[in-house]
């Protein structure tokens, strides 16, 4: 494979993470669990630690020099965030994960405070895909039980792709809500975004993309994706836990009752009733998670000094050589994409007569940390008929000596297991 | 991959490789199915009990080893016992399941489920190794209980 | 003021605390603005650290080594902070702040999903104090728009209490809840806990107590104060932002239907519809708050160290030397209770002339740090007359030097002002 | 407490000791109630104005040194200006407060205005300098828009 970047310096990279010279079980550990969570670089645990010891106060709300000092670290890191992926300072929520984030979003609608565009009843349709991450689905569902709305989802094919043969029909004149995921969390698909948004407007149905796993891995421009709402999560892509992101088009938020009430998101509070702050602080009830975001920040600032360009040609290469090298593994079988194209660097698989959780912890003892089950993605283990999954993740710090060392893992699970 | 360290012991191998009564089987007083839902694991399991004695446990399902072995073990271990005695190895075994790695199972009562005294300390697992003795403990339940007739199929 | 206990060796333990050696505009730093957030200690900032460098994973998904390493510190910390408010493992939710834990419960009420206890509708009451930090005020009027049930108050005495004089028409036959604060932030008073839980158990009234300010200062046994609920927020604490708890009484969570849907709060998945895992799980969608659960568990750790009962008692002693100095600064008036009689560390005050931006502004030219505005209770501000104040609010690493800086920084404001 | 660093210039310290334009005035066409719902500072204002240039600004209300002086030397900029220049004193002004301390004020068109411009260095204090600000451009913009006669009081 050719790139067209000069490639990452990984050795270099990795130095930045101390929990990659770890070992596990008197093995180097060989992290590939990074679609359910990455590690952070000393950057970002420096940022962390240098503003809780030395900036940390609470924000909006003083007038002390290290309320101000807060505030500002607090509000820069919105910027930045929101630079990251293309956005401006005043579209962005911080939530504490993605899942708040959706739910923020499913809860405007069909509320009889929300603009017209949020209304959703009986006869109205949300709709959604069958590779979502549940934290992209049970939100939909809990909105369709709450309103009568009717929830429908586009199939997947044999390959791990949507299934668009049925696009007019899935998205009609009764779809308020299209919400689907950037890049499936199980399968690795990255989906055609343009296709979905085209037809989302042809009907006026609002788009949201769960970018939990693209933010991390691939440039994104929320204004060039032409979607409403984007979200992702702080500790996909560097970050901390406890932060995740709402991005919304200009206008949207400001049409959106408040999904939690309490302090920070007020105007005026009188005992028999309030008034609610602008976006995005009408967003961000009670004291916000601060240090997680400037830790978030710091994230982005290293992902861009590293470019996501290259984060995402490396990748590719890891990829590759993942699918290639499992394809020499006999009775192992990709459930998703079996090549690199349009799709990111999850990639599940089977292996013949060995339960998933049984490969991932024979892989454990030689140190390989890969995730087995249904990946918060139930309904596509049973779309591919299979209980669980184990799946392999990679991120700009894995190695094709990694990948190498996964494959012939693999080999020895297989080996005594048959034994 | 095995050792005296390792989570997957021989006895625990070979349940899994040659598990004891598996298969469903009549007659039987109640049939229930559990789901593991963190992993997908499954076990549909009948359970006969006649004169307070449990007389048959027989199964089926798709899991983990652990799952499948530990649900081999639990049917050696119940079937001819007699109920209340049944459900203190079913205690016994529970305890030793969360004890994360602090309990000595006891060999008298446990036998070869003592070979599962090593999963208590990986949490993620502990689940799997209870699978099936929750499913013999709720089908009994049902069989002993007062509602027993109605509920056999 | 005699102390049953040894008293605290601040000094000692100021060293663990790095932002207390920070200068402020030339001077050192003299932090009196804890109730609106406390600072971490080396031992909070190291658990921190420590676990996000090496010990880091996604929790409750995985069979690898990080991952059941992260798990077991995740849930060892629900134990830890649920033992110490005097609780168990299992009736402990993390939350992101103490906002979303009251919108937690309050969701909960009239809605369909939920047992009978958790019914609410027109004709119905949920009772509340003038005294509530808007983030246990707002939810309910959320809640009451929402279900057409009344919101009633308590209001508050010239000194600064309820007023309970209609205490058992306030809470009747018709009041489903009634939440109120253990120790209120702007006026620092200790409420009368077993009044109040007494006259909610004649009429069958859920309890929920807002702990954010007692649990950091006080012992706090939440079966023996008989409440519902109790919530608090990990940053006032010692712990990091971006973490708060919602405690509830055994068998009541299981009744709650979810708040948010999506990974991890599930059982079974299918795409038309899901079951939901039980408490606490149920209540913890997506990826949780997982390194904040940590480092608030070592707050805990290091609060427990210190006692909780000698943090109280050096309090007091601040407390009442606070307001003596406050008596002797000609043009001051305290708002709230004026002795140390059932009130904490958090003291309001006006100072005649010079409105509170003012002085917490030239305050902060000294160093001084204390929180000025409405601290998000403006409804207490409008009762007694003033648009907002001064709070000074202490915490276990003041000294009686910094409560006297404070007096005396009030007459070099006052000359400032009255030049 | 002063100095050339401090928040608090002679001249803003100057206004709200001795601020201009205050008491609340007729004839005017328009009045608003403007609050800063972070610290409840608020302010009523009148504005008149005729034949396109500000006649009149009057005001009263509560808050802090910086809001009153923000408004007292508000007051001083837009009476008798034409109504665009005031408003560009406005802009000025606004961007002046949004520039965390990288602006250097123009004197000619802010005057007194220039003492705020360390006050942008404080974003809490901000809203306060903005107060008075915003209750006149909205004021203004009623009185001179279409729906003028209509929403006068
Ligand atoms: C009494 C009280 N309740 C609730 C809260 C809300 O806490 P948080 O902002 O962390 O949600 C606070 C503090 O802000 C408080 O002092
Ligand atoms: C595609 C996708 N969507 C949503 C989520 C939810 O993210 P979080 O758990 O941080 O809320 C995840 C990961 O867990 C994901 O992979």
């Amino acid at each position: 494979m050719t790139l067209a970047l000069p490639a990452l310096d990984v050795q270099a990279l990795r130095a930045d993470f101390p929990v990659l010279s770890r070992e596990v079980n008197g093995h180097p550990l060989v992290y590939l669990d990074n679609a359910s969570s990455s590690h952070k670089p000393v950057q970002v645990l420096d940022a962390v630690r240098d503003f809780d010891a030395h900036h940390y106060s609470n924000v909006h709300r003083g007038v002390h020099t290290l309320s101000q000092e807060a505030t500002d670290a607090y509000e820069a890191a919105r910027t930045t965030v929101a630079a990251f992926l293309g956005g401006r300072h005043d579209e962005l929520v911080f939530t504490k994960n993605a899942t708040e984030a959706v739910n923020t979003v499913a809860g405007s609608f069909g509320n009889a405070r929300a603009g017209e565009r949020f209304a959703l009843g009986p006869g109205d349709e949300v709709c959604v895909t069958e590779m979502e991450h549940h934290s992209n689905l049970v939100p939909w569902q809990m909105l369709c039980e709450r309103t009568g709305a009717t929830l429908r989802w586009f199939p997947l094919t044999d390959e791990g792709r949507l299934d668009l043969s049925e696009l007019d029909a899935l998205v009609n004149e009764r779809t308020k809500v299209l919400a689907f995921v950037h890049q499936g969390n199980l399968l690795g698909t990255v989906n055609p975004v343009d296709v979905l948004v085209a037809r989302a407007r042809e009907v006026g149905a609002l788009v949201l993309l769960d970018g939990s796993q693209s933010a991390p891995h691939m440039p994104v421009d929320v204004h060039a994706l032409g979607v409403d709402f984007y979200v992702a999560t702080g500790h996909k892509m560097l970050g901390p836990s406890g932060v995740g992101l709402l991005w919304a088009r200009p206008g949207l938020l400001d049409a959106m009752p408040p999904f939690m009430g309490g302090g920070s998101m007020i105007e005026v509070v009188q005992m028999a009733s309030s008034t609610y702050a602008k976006a995005p602080e009408r967003f961000e009830a009670g004291t916000p998670v601060i240090t997680q975001a400037v830790g978030l920040a710091a994230a982005c600032d290293y992902l861009t000094a590293v470019g996501m360009d290259r984060v995402a040609a490396h990748e590719g290469v890891l990829t590759a050589r993942l699918l290639e090298g499992l394809r020499t593994v006999q009775g192992v079988r990709v459930i998703g994409p079996d090549t690199t194209e349009a799709r990111g660097s999850a990639v599940s698989f089977v292996v013949e007569g060995v339960h998933p959780h049984d490969v991932g912890q024979s892989l454990d003892e030689l140190g390989i940390a890969v995730r087995v089950g249904h990946h918060c993605a139930a309904p596509v283990c049973r779309r591919y008929g299979v209980p669980a999954t184990a799946r392999a993740s990679t991120y700009l710090y894995n190695t094709e000596a990694e990948i190498d060392a996964l494959v012939e893992g693999l080999e020895r699970v297989k080996a005594f297991w048959s034994a | 991959m095995t050792g005296t360290d390792s989570l997957y012991q021989e006895i625990i191998l070979d349940h899994y490789k040659n598990p004891h009564h598996k298969g469903l089987r009549d007659p039987y007083d109640v049939e229930v199915h559990h789901v593991n839902p963190t992993c997908g694991d499954e076990v549909t399991l009948r359970v006969q009990v006649r004169d307070g004695v449990v007389q048959d446990v027989s199964y089926d399902g798709q899991g983990c080893s652990i799952s499948q072995a530990s649900t081999s073990v639990m049917t050696d271990l119940v079937i001819g016992q007699p109920v209340p005695q049944a459900l203190g190895r079913a205690e016994a075994f529970l305890a030793l399941m969360q004890s994360r790695g602090t309990l000595e199972p006891d060999e008298d009562v446990l036998e070869d489920g003592i070979a599962f005294a090593g999963v208590s300390r990986y949490p993620a697992r502990v689940k799997c190794a209870l699978l099936g003795w929750m499913a013999w403990k709720d089908a009994t339940a049902q069989a002993v209980g007062p509602s027993t007739t109605e509920e056999t199929a």
